[in-house]
């Protein structure tokens, strides 16, 4: 029955390459194959919740698509693979070197988050700003970008001093320093699977994801691009 | 690279066929707004711009509660496909045709305007009907315009992102698009291969480039033999 | 036969023309402005009338009342324009060919090829209009216009910058054409010698009414006296060609033998003839060793002014008007009912196919 | 003084044409596709010769050789073009006034209003050109060229769809202005009576080459001879106005008094006439008893003849060119030196301002 | 509301500017294109198209590139303003000059080029300079191409969304715009607001899209004063 369908899972484009890379272990392996449509995370829980776009699955990061969605889509079961990422401050290659948050902010250069209105990681950022206790000091240097990419580019060119991006974007460019990792303060950040409650090939969607939690493979393919393995259960999701 | 090419494969198909649906039905607009009266003349003018005023993810969205279960078009094509179009390359046809049609009711406009209608009454005196003298005399005198707007819209087709990837999404092998995969690689940290296929939208827009200058430089020499020495 | 009567009214121009043009040619003439263009173009459906109607061989073209319109494609009438109106992005011979292509074939009394080889234009059928001169232009404006074999042919002004030669082959042909196809055409015109060597009768259009429809030469003459058009009259005789030397041809108008400059025309051919009422001399005694060739007998008909030129009708047979100064007349004592000779060279006379 | 030597190569037509015309007004003619209006561009810098020379009183305009190039709008050139070329997006006011605008004051020698006013455009001058008639819309092509007082005007066809008197009355204007502002004009026209009444000296360009350039009634008279580019030889004569009376006026040429008809110019004015050479009869012995106002004596002094038409040249004081039949030229034995008497027609003659 | 009101304003300045920029440097670039002949020239024309044939996401990236430190805008404002323009106004500005101008060109060119060059010359022989015949006969003759193109630059600038958010970021009360504020709104999930958003942008379409055709008309009145009858 609909169970063999192949899935169309809705994907935060930041993770398109490891989740296109481990469809086609899936496929190498199992025989089946599974559809991705990526976006921003913002976007595709919209794209699902409001508009009733087709998806059978979901895969991204935050709170706040997980807000949107609501009751759309099951729980995540216990066992189920996440991909962790932390957060890091990033300069400008000649940029001052900045240790903490409160360095950060004492230093009044311009600094730029993604926009927590837009994207998940500007969340992040804001909430580690704020447990921090900087975000009053340090609200009137911050730049808002689109998404973390695009807080990255405005680092690497030189448009800003200081940025925060995840650590799995900052492993990629050799064009900024790393400042400080952050470790606390925000919630975890957790990429993980969903199957959508009334979808067609829910099912589908599920057995992918349980094939992610399973397969050693899929595993070094998560672990080099940069993120910590973490499971449901674990990490509080 | 072989991915590479299925994108600029459905690109091309998904920019030629918005074309092909635009080219007809921008005519057809911009006809009525130069050459006839009527009422709701400026409603059809605001409602062919629109796209333009707005955001394309706002037409995104607009387009995918058209087609999706609660629209008409929707419901339409659900009765007759047993689907929505929604996700489908058909969607991305529709939002590249409808962001690029402004472009194209515009500049076919300026061009049939530009038109002397004395040659048309000529024609029309010469025993040709009023569809053949549109096809033979208002339509080769508007060359310029018709040529540019169809390379406008073409490109725009190609270009399109944001309502796309609402309506459409980004489905590699399915609904990916140039402009979507760029996105996906430039969000993925993938920045050589974005920049790749970057390249290669240029490349593109280039060769249209040159079709439409060639077109144009054709299209003049079969109208003037030559321009040389001429008062 | 074409019938009308419309009226056009414009910002700061009306024309009101009601008339009935016969199978024949019909010259429409009057001054600059007078709305000439303007009335072939009611009839050829290029701008619809304020009000009235139009009808061709009985068919309703137009009707204000009635609300009939036929779109111009539809009323088979050909219409060269003053400005040409030649379609830029096609050649010459496109342009020649357009409305011949459109007609169903066995429609098709013209060829393109000989209309364009008869006109001067085979040399440049490859040519885009903007490559022609002003005279090849409106050559081209004549061939796209016959080669529609129309029910009516409409021209307006259409040898204005041609010279003399080619103005003259070109009037022949078109009569030609008239008579071969039995094509009716209205002939808009400011040169006397076009309107009288071609038109059957005349229109005088002034400031949109019109103010006479005759004869072209007794047209011509009220024209003459009501605002100098024209500088002169010309008297207008059918003819047919009578022996011919190496020099002279004689035309037999009526029973009078016209000596005229050898015609390259067959015995018997239909002719007409032109003479300029200026250009006949009259004598009380017969005139003897004259170089003029044309002398005849002949008695004074009637007598009256215009505009301080006198005119005599003169009859030899034919009736000929003679235009004269008051001091000639009084000279010779020239009365009504006297018996006058009348003078002029072989060279005055103009000939043209009938 | 504009003087010339160029070159012009296109497909399939080439110009070569070389000469000096001097500040009187010049015609040019030729049969259609002549070159005529491709001199006259390559005159104002319309279009580049492909090689050659131009210079305008001593100044160089053009020259291939050493790339020297004058603008047109440095040129002081004004040209009416044969298509009119007014601008579709101006008023016929703007149009006229465009040129004049750019004048600086102290060259402002014709004001646009007066010109508007004598070439009849006074009521026209808020309309748009596309609202014209085709003879208005030559006659705001011409005020336009006449408005930027140039120190040469160039004319290509301008009169070509007017009426008789309307084209009389432009003449005589043209021939005024030229006068008073001693304005140097070039005038392309395929009508006789216009050349031989307003033109000092003339051109004839035939396949873009240089047939003859003389004063009009010699060249005329060639280009007759040659291919029938006009119908008749006039002859054209200085004269000065003598007596009048109510209906005729005497104009004095040389030592011959000619009646014409009734001029409205006063006594002394210097005029032009022109009278046709096939209008003129000759007689052995002396005519009484004609209508004919004009009898001289005098001798033949050359008998001459040219595709079938014989000419001779009669001198009564001024030389006079009669065009006869070779039959009336036997008839009358006629040789050179014989007495022969000159018979024509007052208003036969036609008198143009000088 | 008030901020709406400021949205709008922004977003209405960054447009105009844009188009004040887009018109007189649109309009050299056509006349380049259409009447002169130089070395290089298919390369501008590519150049002044590219915008088109790109996601405005890669024209942001490449934007944010040039205006950066090491781009030679970034240096040139840098020693002028002593920072980058990167999020700041002017940036939007950029970006909207930038994606408008290939509309903006191609509608100029084809107007351009359609202009009967004999009027041209008889201008020049009544006395008037080149640059005197182009505004007095070339530009007014153009005016549909040109009126044309002012609209789709001014409404596309209005509208940008994906190169200025990369460019400008999304700055309230300094850098966001109409189409960056709905896309934050749909973003949050606050579609009501979003459409009333979306609402506005339609609303300042069909004003520029009226203003546009009274020009029009206005612009044609003045040209010829009635067509009426007019063969
Ligand atoms: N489109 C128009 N709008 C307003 N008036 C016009 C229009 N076209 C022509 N007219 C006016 O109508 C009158 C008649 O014009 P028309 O062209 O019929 O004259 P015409 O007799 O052909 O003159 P011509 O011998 O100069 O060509 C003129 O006064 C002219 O100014
Ligand atoms: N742009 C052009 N390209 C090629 N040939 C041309 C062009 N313009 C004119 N000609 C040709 O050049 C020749 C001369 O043309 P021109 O216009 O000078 O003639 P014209 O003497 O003024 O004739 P008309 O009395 O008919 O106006 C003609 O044979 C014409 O066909
Ligand atoms: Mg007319
Ligand atoms: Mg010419």
């Amino acid at each position: 029955n609909s169970g063999n369908e192949v899935p169309l899972i809705f994907a935060a484009a930041s993770v398109s390459d490891v989740l296109t890379e481990s469809a086609a272990i899936y496929e190498r392996e199992t025989g089946m194959q599974v559809e991705f449509s990526f976006g921003g995370s913002l976007t595709l829980a919209n794209q699902i919740a409001k508009f009733g776009a087709p998806a059978d699955g979901v895969f991204f990061v935050g709170e706040e698509p997980k807000t949107i969605l609501g009751e759309l889509v099951n729980p995540v079961p216990e066992g189920s693979i996440g991909l962790v990422n932390t957060l890091l401050v990033i300069g400008f290659k000649d940029a001052e070197h900045v240790g903490t948050l409160s360095d950060l902010a004492a230093s009044d250069a311009q600094v730029v988050i993604a926009d927590p209105a837009l994207a998940p990681a500007g969340q992040f950022a804001k909430q580690a700003l704020e447990s921090a206790g900087v975000w009053q000091d340090i609200e009137n240097d911050l730049i808002f970008a689109v998404d973390v990419r695009a807080v990255l580019a405005a680092v690497e060119s030189g448009n800003s001093d200081y940025g925060i991006v995840y650590r799995t974007d900052a492993f990629g460019s050799d064009s900024v320093s790393i400042m400080s990792e952050i470790y606390e303060g925000y919630s975890p950040i957790i990429y993980v699977g969903r199957s959508v409650k009334l979808a067609e090939n829910s099912a589908s969607a599920v057995e992918f994801f349980e094939f992610l939690s399973k397969s050693p493979t899929v595993r070094d393919v998560f672990e080099s691009a940069g993120f910590t393995i973490g499971f449901a259960g674990e990490a509080g999701t | 690279m072989n991915s590479d090419i299925s994108i600029v494969a459905l690109s091309l198909q998904i920019a030629l066929v918005a074309t092909a649906v635009t080219l007809p039905v921008g005519m057809l607009v911009a006809w009525l707004l130069v050459r006839k009266q009527f009422r709701g003349k400026f409603v059809l003018d605001v409602f062919v711009s629109l796209p333009l005023a707005l955001p394309p993810v706002v037409v995104g969205y607009a387009l995918l509660w058209l087609v999706g279960t609660n629209g008409w078009i929707g419901r339409l094509s659900e009765s007759v496909f047993g689907s929505t179009l929604a996700f489908t390359w058909i969607a991305a046809v529709l939002a590249a045709a409808i962001v690029s049609l402004p472009l194209v009711v515009r500049s076919f406009a300026a061009a049939l305007a530009g038109v002397d209608p004395r040659l048309e009454v000529a024609a029309r005196g010469l025993g040709a009907g009023s569809i053949r003298t549109f096809l033979t005399i208002t339509l080769p005198l508007a060359y310029r315009g018709v040529i540019a707007g169809v390379l406008l819209g073409f490109v725009r087709a190609l270009s399109e992102f944001g309502a796309t990837i609402i309506v459409a999404g980004n489905i590699p092998g399915r609904t990916q698009t140039l402009p979507s995969a760029i996105f996906t690689r430039i969000s993925a940290g993938d920045t050589d291969d974005a920049w790749r296929l970057a390249l290669v939208s240029v490349v593109l827009g280039v060769i249209a480039l040159a079709v439409h200058n060639w077109l144009l430089k054709r299209t003049a020499n079969g109208i003037s033999s030559s321009n040389g020495g001429s008062r | 036969m074409i019938s009308f009567d419309i009226r056009l009214n414009r910002p700061e121009f009306s024309l009101s023309a009601k008339g009935e043009f016969d199978d024949g040619i019909t010259a429409v003439f009057g001054p600059s402005g007078a709305g000439k263009s303007s009335l072939l173009n009611c009839l050829a459906g290029s701008i619809k009338p304020s009000d009235g109607w139009v009808t061709l061989d009985g068919a309703t073209l137009y009707s204000g009342p009635d609300g009939v319109w036929v779109s111009p494609e539809k009323r088979r009438i050909g219409t060269v324009y003053q400005d040409g109106a030649l379609f830029p992005h096609l050649s010459v011979r496109k342009n020649i060919e357009f409305g011949w292509k459109l007609l169903p074939e066995d429609q098709r009394r013209l060829d393109p090829v000989e209309i364009a080889e008869l006109l001067g234009l085979t040399h440049l059928l490859d040519r885009a209009p903007n490559e022609l001169s002003g005279g090849e232009r409106q050559r081209v404006a004549i061939a796209r216009a016959l080669a529609t074999s129309p029910a009516l042919l409409l021209l307006d002004e259409p040898l204005a910058s041609l010279d003399a030669a080619r103005r003259g082959s070109i009037l022949n042909y078109l009569s030609r054409v008239h008579t071969e196809f039995s094509m009716p055409m209205i002939y808009v015109s400011h040169s006397v010698s076009e309107v009288v060597s071609i038109a059957s009768s005349a229109m005088l259009l002034r400031d949109g009414e019109v103010q006479g429809f005759d004869r072209p030469s007794t047209l011509l003459l009220g024209a003459a006296s009501a605002g100098d058009e024209f500088e002169s009259f010309d008297n207008i005789l059918d003819g047919v060609i009578g022996d011919s030397t190496d020099h002279l041809t004689t035309v037999r108008v009526g029973d009078v033998n016209i000596s005229t400059r050898h015609q390259n025309k067959n015995l018997g051919d239909r002719v007409v003839v032109s003479l300029g009422a200026n250009q006949i001399i009259l004598a009380s005694d017969e005139p003897k060793n004259l170089s003029a060739r044309n002398i005849f007998k002949g008695s004074v008909s009637e007598i009256w002014s215009n505009t301080g030129k006198v005119f005599t009708e003169i009859d030899v047979g034919e009736k000929f008007i003679v235009e004269l100064t008051e001091n000639a007349l009084n000279d010779l004592g020239i009365t009504v009912g006297q018996n006058v000779f009348l003078v002029f060279k072989s060279s005055s006379v103009d000939v043209y196919d009938a």
